[in-house]
């Protein structure tokens, strides 16, 4: 047999009034995007605490790999949560544990990572869309027949698999050919390295695509070679590279795109799960299969780029471009 | 009368770099019999058995057993066609009861699991023929490691003896062992004999050879030059074929035995201190000393005189040493030099002192073997030549190790080379000399001279005289009462951890020691072994009941 | 021919004997399972309700399963960097053959056992035929095994076949989940290798491995044999985080490496090789879960865990090391020269 | 060398790791440049010489620890930069007033990690492997409470001008800086008495102790010392990247032993050296510089034969000497 509910079951599916408590599976944390993804969460959470909606967030929040997340998420089952959002570390790997949290009636919301589960909604960008736009940005600056070099994520990583198929698509239809493909683990020291290397082998391309969380190395990699003129660089929408993009607007002819992907997820999914556990049945054309795709908030241009940096020119370096949900925009995915 | 010898390796060579180990040594022996193999530190008797054994594959040269080509892959091989070995180095496993050593490689299985009925069935028989080597237990599921050397030596020797081996390798197996376990082992070795085992045997102690070997193989330099009758050769001629000189006297530090001899017979009064003015104070007085195995030790030493520490073996003599030197337990009692207390807590306090310590384990204890014979050389003293206490100049070092060397005629290629390269006696010779630079005023010795040869120890001795001379007090301990006789002033013989006889002048004779040492442990051993020399015993100087460690005595803790 | 022989009795062990010569690590780990247990009970709602024991078990096994994969290893003197992604590659080549297909299921498992072995073996000749240092060479093939794993499983996905994953989640007679049974198979299993010679021969290699070759232990085949054994230990700590997940992934269990060395650590085994065993890396790896979620469900600060939790495994491990290391050698006099 | 060496035979010199790790590294070079021209200019070695010094020094106190012997080894040299550079940045906050100051409570708190480190392995004897392992833990965990996850501030300008900028002779500061490091811990272990000693407790600590040696001391001090460097790594890390976040040190851990190991370190304890750590650390940096300009890793096959391949290469380079000894004489 199957445990069914136990001691340690959650809310159950009656309980519609609330207050409702909220878990939170992340698992991983070498990164300011998380932290800034659970402050936000935790500033949204507070309001509907006033308004006596939820009554506890529980994070679990820690470096782990597959197995640790999928203890995280029993450890939050056991502590009786009523939903789970969850930024999970593999879009398959975790389906057994989420069908488990639905036997005890939890609701779960992923966030950043689709996953397959249909037991989960996806309240997500679509990452490969989020790629093109940037791509796409590029392909035009190098024109047809141009040469790129790419600097990705992690190999395997369905994010990184997700963007990357999205960016390929792009540069394939618009001729532009990728001479050299590598990864740096979105890691902004290892992003330096590795464009440097491959504009080492390669010093006559004409633009680099790189995954955000490592613009900001592929731009010194670049500042150091004197190529920030003449190859064109995919930015992202962090104060730390925007800094930069700024400086070098005021001295001559730099170009450059960051295309936000908004930490705030978390808040939107928020908003969603805190409907989903009222009671509300989604729109009808809210989901597309188990994913609740979210807007790809407004990029970030040379066009526009003074009034986006004015928004953020006091955060931190770390601080990237947000955009959550209002509530009016959740209430638009429910019927 | 043609039928080929039982055993016999012939043009055996094995080089390591560039040191020759064997250069084409021969080697016959025959069954039934127990053959010694002899021969100075690094004659290469341990790696020709090796290469017997299986663990050394030779460069040149073939194996022969029963007639039959012998070339093994490994140890597996010839254990399988009965040989089996006690190694120099012992080789077991501390982690491992008595019971799993002795079967380890051949453990009976039953099922396809080990069978720890039929192990013990037959481990037990040679455990129990060894009890009195074991002070009369059969310690089956004792772990090895808790075991002390000698024992651990026995259990190898019973290792051996569980393979039921055809021939029976005995590399320096009694170089750790006490007299009553030696004549265990004698006895089982004539048993082995009689049953037709060719017993194979390396020793450094000439008198272990007279008492149980018929034959002999001489080896120097790699080869074996001569194979001997023992029975039919004196013993000056067997050093005469180890040294390849002709002898004059017997052997060492004839100087010291001389003057000693001429010395005006004080009448008994103090210690005639021969090296050291007799009038001096001490340099060194220990009182009441307790610690591990110290149960209320008091001496003292002249500068310039050389004691010995005596009696069997483990009687607290190296706990003494190591208490004094910081490295043992200390619990209570009083140590002066120079009239000035001292009570070192680390072995670092103790060289500050002025006291250096040459430990019995040169490998594990003396040398660090990996390193050149440079640093080793200089380890002790590194601190007191450098600027500031720490910037090197390489040029100093090299000549201060070059003076040692030559002062204590070391041999050696490179300064540069690692210590593991020498030969034993020169390794030996760097655990003592490294200590001249810090100018000790107090040297302990223990068993300095361990698996020594005859020529290496007579070096060894000289250097001891030469400390001494020099100003310092030096202790030494040593199994052999031989070298103690040749080498001390003055002998303390020790039992359970108190000084029982003091001798000097004309009792100090190997005679007196032994009988010495015997008279504490039963009247009947010691008759069997000096007939009446134990009736002339004095009374030992020291009562034991008056020397219980009190309550006085606080527990301290010192040492590491 | 025991000629020799002489009569005497022999000095056999008695029951009480064997009682009182409970090795100090033993003490040490079983003292910290009372404790976290106990302490999870208190701390933890449903903890020992049906959902919470499977679920703790479910979680357990992995952990246990690579951590006694490793000791096995570490008993015979050697090391296993590569161990994670071994796991990785094993997982991955069963996933894509099973196919969420239950009639596939046997040559799955089957050929993600063969791949851990593979992966044993390889590091095993590494280790033994060429003498690599284990902690580089292990180091370096765990790179090679990662690469391949990428190659089986170039993304996310495969379903475990739904027997393997519904059996993982049984519970027999209400309280006794199917994990908890393997774990116990795994100790049998254990001991059962334990007695026999090549247990024997482990222990004496990674003990003293001049003394195993002198006393015709074959150190290099026990050696190579000690990293197959727990490379295919490690394929079924694959077989079963695959079951707890329900699909690949090709980055499943890569961080399993680092926590299985600790288990083994705090359950008492040397990591010089030679003492141990896995009885003791099962509870170790046991204490390890069971202290993750105690930090949490102690009600600890988010950003405090991390730390609390690291805090508490090297105070662990030091409890560990304080029972039985202190009675062993004392730092200056003994050791040395290895 | 003030003596003359007598004409060392040229089989032992095909036998000494620094050799062959250094033949080794040309090797790759040349491959690397007849590949991509680009590799063997001027420009190109200075930029990957800099990459290889942040693993360059941090890996000088792995070397020494490794050194010291008793299975020694530092896993936490990743955290203790990682820290470092956090600890700088947030006092530094992106001007040259706090420099000094910051640099020295980046170093201070560096070394407290040491400090712990040694307490661990001396005083309750827990293996060295696993108490810098769980120090990862620790450190991380810290860093999180210190931060909250987002550690702020930036580099000096002074620091990055270090790192980054021409200083003498078209070199920047950082290799300048990582040469005097070199010959200070060359001569540190060559020609002093706290590198013999070193290398003595290595070899063996018994004998150390009962010449007179401290070797708790000694080893203390190469943990202290080990996490030191891996702060000054830290620093420097911080230079080059200029902000920091919380996984900046993660990849040396492991990648600063075998640095120490390719280079001759051997981690029984007391052989081995830096010159041969600077090679291995020169070595591993060029490799994959190499692999990944041949873009062995990213083409159709993804990163798998990249992986694969290092992992090889460094095989085979360890089988040209990184061996142990033979059971069989
Ligand atoms: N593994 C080795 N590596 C290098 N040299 C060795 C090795 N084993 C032996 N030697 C050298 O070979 C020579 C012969 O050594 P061996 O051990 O056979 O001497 P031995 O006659 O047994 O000496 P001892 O009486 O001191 O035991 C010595 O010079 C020794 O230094
Ligand atoms: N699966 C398990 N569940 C609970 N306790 C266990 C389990 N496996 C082992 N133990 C306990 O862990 C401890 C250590 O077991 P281990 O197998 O290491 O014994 P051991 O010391 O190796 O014995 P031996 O040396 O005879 O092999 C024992 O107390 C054992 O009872
Ligand atoms: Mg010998
Ligand atoms: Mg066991």
């Amino acid at each position: 047999s199957t445990p069914e509910g136990g001691g340690g079951g959650g809310g159950g599916e009656g309980d519609a009034e609330g207050p409702f408590t909220i878990g939170v599976s992340n698992g991983f944390i070498g990164s300011e995007w998380r932290e800034q993804m659970l402050s936000a969460l935790e500033t949204a959470f507070e309001e509907y605490e006033a308004e006596g909606v939820v009554d506890e967030l529980v994070v679990e929040s820690a470096d782990v790999d597959i197995n640790g997340q999928i203890q995280q998420i029993r450890n939050l089952i056991r502590s009786d949560v009523d939903a789970i959002i969850v930024n999970p570390n593999s879009p398959t790997a975790l389906d057994q544990v989420f069908a488990e949290a639905a036997d005890q009636g939890i609701q779960i919301v992923a966030i950043d990572q689709a996953v397959e589960s249909e037991d989960v909604v996806n309240v997500v960008i679509d990452q490969s869309e989020w790629a093109s736009i940037s791509a796409q940005w590029l392909a035009d600056e190098v024109g047809e027949g141009g040469q790129i070099i790419a600097v990705n994520g992690i190999d395997g990583h369905p994010a990184n698999e997700d963007r990357w198929s999205g960016a390929s698509e792009v540069f394939d239809a618009a001729g532009v050919e990728v001479v050299a493909n590598d990864y740096a683990e979105w890691d902004q020291n290892q992003g330096q390295t590795v464009t440097r290397d491959l504009l080492a082998s390669n010093p006559d391309v004409d633009g680099v695509f790189v995954q955000d969380g490592m613009a900001l190395g592929a731009f010194r990699a670049l500042e150091a070679e004197g190529a920030l003129e003449d190859v064109a660089l995919v930015g992202e929408a962090r104060v730390g590279y925007m800094r930069e993009w700024d400086a070098q607007r005021e001295e001559g002819d730099f170009s450059s795109i960051g295309v936000p992907n908004p930490p705030s997820v978390s808040v939107s999914a928020l908003h969603v799960v805190v409907r989903m556990l009222q009671g509300q049945e989604f729109a009808a054309d809210a989901l597309d299969g188990n994913n609740a795709w979210l807007p790809i908030p407004e990029t970030v241009t040379d066009d526009n780029f003074d009034d986006q940096f004015a928004q953020v020119e006091d955060e931190n370096d770390a601080y990237a471009v947000d955009h959550a949900l209002t509530s009016e925009e959740a209430d638009a995915y429910f019927e | 009368m043609d039928s080929p010898p039982f055993l016999r390796m012939s043009g055996v060579r094995k080089r390591y770099g560039g040191v020759t180990a064997l250069d084409g040594a021969d080697f016959e022996a025959d069954a039934g019999t127990v053959h010694a193999v002899l021969g100075p530190n690094g004659s290469g008797k341990s790696t020709l058995l090796k290469v017997l054994t299986g663990v050394v594959g030779p460069d040149a040269g073939e194996v022969r057993l029963r007639g039959e080509p012998l070339r093994p892959r490994g140890p597996r091989d010839t254990l399988a066609a009965g040989v089996a070995s006690v190694y120099q180095e012992l080789s077991l496993v501390e982690d491992f009861t008595v019971l799993d050593n002795l079967l380890l490689g051949v453990e009976p299985t039953r099922f396809g699991l080990r069978d720890r009925r039929a192990a013990t069935a037959r481990a037990l028989p040679w455990l129990e023929r060894f009890a009195p080597a074991f002070g009369g237990r059969v310690p089956v599921r004792e772990r090895v490691g808790d075991l002390d050397p000698g024992e651990r030596q026995v259990v190898e020797v019973c290792k051996a003896l569980v393979r039921d081996p055809q021939v029976l390798v005995l590399d320096e197996a009694t170089a750790s062992l006490r007299r009553g376990q030696v004549e265990v082992l004698f006895e089982v070795v004539t048993d082995l004999r009689e049953r037709g085992v060719l017993v194979l045997f390396i020793t450094h102690r000439l008198a272990e050879i007279f008492s149980v070997c018929d034959r002999a193989t001489v080896m120097r330099n790699g080869t074996d030059v001569a194979t001997v009758t023992v029975a039919d050769t004196p013993e000056r001629e067997l050093v005469e074929l180890m040294s390849g000189q002709p002898q004059a006297r017997s052997s060492a530090a004839p100087a010291r035995q001389a003057a000693l001899r001429t010395a005006p017979d004080t009448a008994g009064a103090a210690a005639p201190a021969v090296g050291a003015d007799p009038s001096a104070p001490p340099r060194l007085e220990v009182r009441e000393l307790t610690g591990d195995r110290l149960d209320g030790v008091s001496l003292h030493v002249r500068a310039g005189e050389v004691l010995g520490l005596g009696g069997l073996q483990g009687q607290g003599q190296s706990e003494l040493m190591a208490a004094l030197f910081g490295s043992g337990r200390r619990t209570g009692g009083t140590v002066l030099l120079n009239g000035a207390p001292v009570r070192p807590r680390s072995p670092k306090q103790a060289v500050r002192a002025g006291f250096c310590y040459v430990p019995g384990n040169r490998g594990g204890q003396g040398l660090a073997l990996g390193r050149p014979i440079l640093e080793n050389f200089a380890l002790p003293s590194v601190g007191r030549r450098a600027a500031l206490g720490v910037a090197l100049s390489r040029r100093r070092e090299v000549a201060a190790a070059r003076s040692v060397a030559e002062r204590i005629n070391t041999r050696y290629g490179s300064l540069d080379d690692p210590v593991s390269t020498l030969s034993g006696g020169n390794q030996q010779k760097i655990v003592v000399g490294k200590w001249f630079p810090t100018e000790p005023s107090v040297v302990l010795m223990d068993d300095p001279a361990k698996g020594i040869d005859v020529g290496a120890k007579a070096e060894m001795f000289e250097v001891v005289a030469e400390l001494a001379a020099s100003g310092a007090a030096v202790i030494v301990g040593s199994s052999d009462d031989r070298e103690l006789v040749e080498v001390c002033d003055r002998v303390l013989v020790m039992f359970e951890g108190r000084v029982v006889d003091e001798v000097f002048g004309d009792r100090l004779t190997e005679d007196t020691l032994i009988a010495s040492a015997m008279h504490i442990t039963g009247a009947d051993v010691a008759a069997a072994h000096s007939g009446d020399a134990a009736a002339e015993l004095p009374e030992p100087d020291h009562d034991p009941e008056a020397r219980a460690p009190g309550p006085d005595h606080g527990p301290e803790e010192g040492g590491a | 021919m025991n000629l020799l022989r002489s009569p005497g009795t022999a000095d056999l062990p008695s029951p009480v004997r064997s009682v009182l010569s409970v090795r100090m690590p033993t003490v040490a780990v079983g003292l910290l399972l009372l404790v976290t247990v106990v302490a999870s009970a208190v701390l933890q709602p449903g903890f020992f309700s049906p959902y919470g024991l499977s679920a703790s078990f479910a979680t357990f096994l992995p952990l246990a399963t690579i951590a006694a994969a490793q000791t096995i290893i570490v008993l015979g003197g050697g090391i296993d960097l590569s161990i994670g992604t071994v796991v990785t590659l094993s997982s991955a080549v069963s996933v894509v053959l099973m196919q969420g297909d239950d009639g596939r299921l046997p040559l799955a498992l089957a050929a993600g056992l063969a791949t851990g072995a593979a992966c044993g073996l390889f590091n095993g000749l590494v280790v033994a035929v060429l003498r690599l240092q284990p902690i580089v060479a292990t180091f370096a093939t765990s790179s090679v095994f990662g690469g391949l794993a990428l190659l089986v499983l170039p993304t996310p996905g495969g379903q475990a076949a739904p027997v393997l994953t519904g059996t993982y989640r049984m519970v027999l007679l209400l309280y006794v989940p199917i994990p908890a049974i393997l774990l116990l198979a795994l100790f049998l299993g254990w001991r059962l290798l334990r007695g026999t010679r090549f247990g024997q021969h482990l222990y004496a290699v990674g003990g003293n491995a001049d003394a195993a070759y002198t006393s015709a232990v074959p150190v290099s085949a026990v050696r190579v044999l000690s990293y197959t054994l727990g490379g295919l230990v490690a394929a079924l700590a694959g077989v079963a985080l695959l079951a707890d997940a329900g699909a690949g992934d090709p980055t499943l269990g890569t961080q399993l490496t680092l926590g299985s060395i600790a288990a083994l650590v705090i359950g008492g085994t040397r990591l010089r090789g030679g003492s141990g065993g896995v009885g003791g890396a099962l509870v170790g790896a046991v204490v390890l879960s069971l202290i993750q979620g105690l930090v949490f469900f102690a009600g600890v600060p988010t950003n405090a865990r991390e730390f609390v939790y690291g805090c508490i495994i090297i105070a662990a491990i030091a409890l560990a090391g304080l029972l039985t290391n202190r009675n062993g050698s004392a730092a200056g006099t003994t050791g040395g020269n290895r | 060398m003030t003596t003359t060496i007598p004409s060392i035979p040229l089989r032992r010199l095909a036998k000494d790791p620094v050799v062959i790790s250094g033949a080794v590294t040309l090797l790759l070079w040349g491959a690397a440049s007849l590949y991509s021209p680009a590799f063997a200019t001027w420009g190109h070695i200075v930029t990957t010489l800099t990459v290889a010094s942040f693993l360059g020094v941090i890996a000088i106190g792995q070397t020494l620890v490794i050194i010291a012997g008793g299975e020694g080894i530092d896993l936490s040299v990743g955290a203790a930069a990682t820290l470092s550079a956090i600890v700088a940045s947030r006092f530094m906050n992106g001007s040259d007033d706090g420099l000094f100051f910051a640099v020295l409570a980046a170093l201070a708190s560096a070394c407290v990690i040491g400090v712990v480190n040694a307490i661990g392995v001396l005083v309750f004897r827990v293996p060295p492997l696993v108490m810098t392992l769980g120090m990862i833990a620790v450190v991380a965990g810290f860093i999180r409470l210190y931060t909250g996850g987002r550690p702020e501030g930036s580099a000096a300008p002074l620091l990055n001008q270090l790192v980054t900028g021409d200083t003498v002779l078209g070199i920047p500061g950082v290799l300048w800086l990582w040469l005097g490091l070199s010959v200070l811990v060359i001569w540190l272990l060559r020609r002093t008495s706290y590198g013999w000693r070193l290398y003595a407790v290595g070899a063996n600590r018994t004998t150390a102790y009962l010449s007179g040696v401290n070797p708790s001391a000694v080893k203390f001090s190469a943990y202290v010392l080990s996490s030191l460097f891996a702060g000054v790594g830290g620093l420097l890390l911080l230079g080059y990247t200029q902000n920091v976040y919380t996984n900046l040190g993660a990849d040396y851990m492991l990648n600063s032993v075998a640095a120490a190991v390719i280079g001759g370190t051997a981690l029984v304890g007391g052989v081995g050296g830096y010159l041969g750590t600077i090679i291995g650390a020169i070595l591993l940096t060029v490799l994959s510089a190499l692999l990944r300009t041949m873009q062995i890793g990213g083409g159709e096959w993804g990163d798998a034969p990249r992986q694969i391949l290092f992992g090889l290469v460094l095989i085979i380079v360890l089988t040209a000497y990184g061996r142990q000894k033979r059971l069989r004489g």
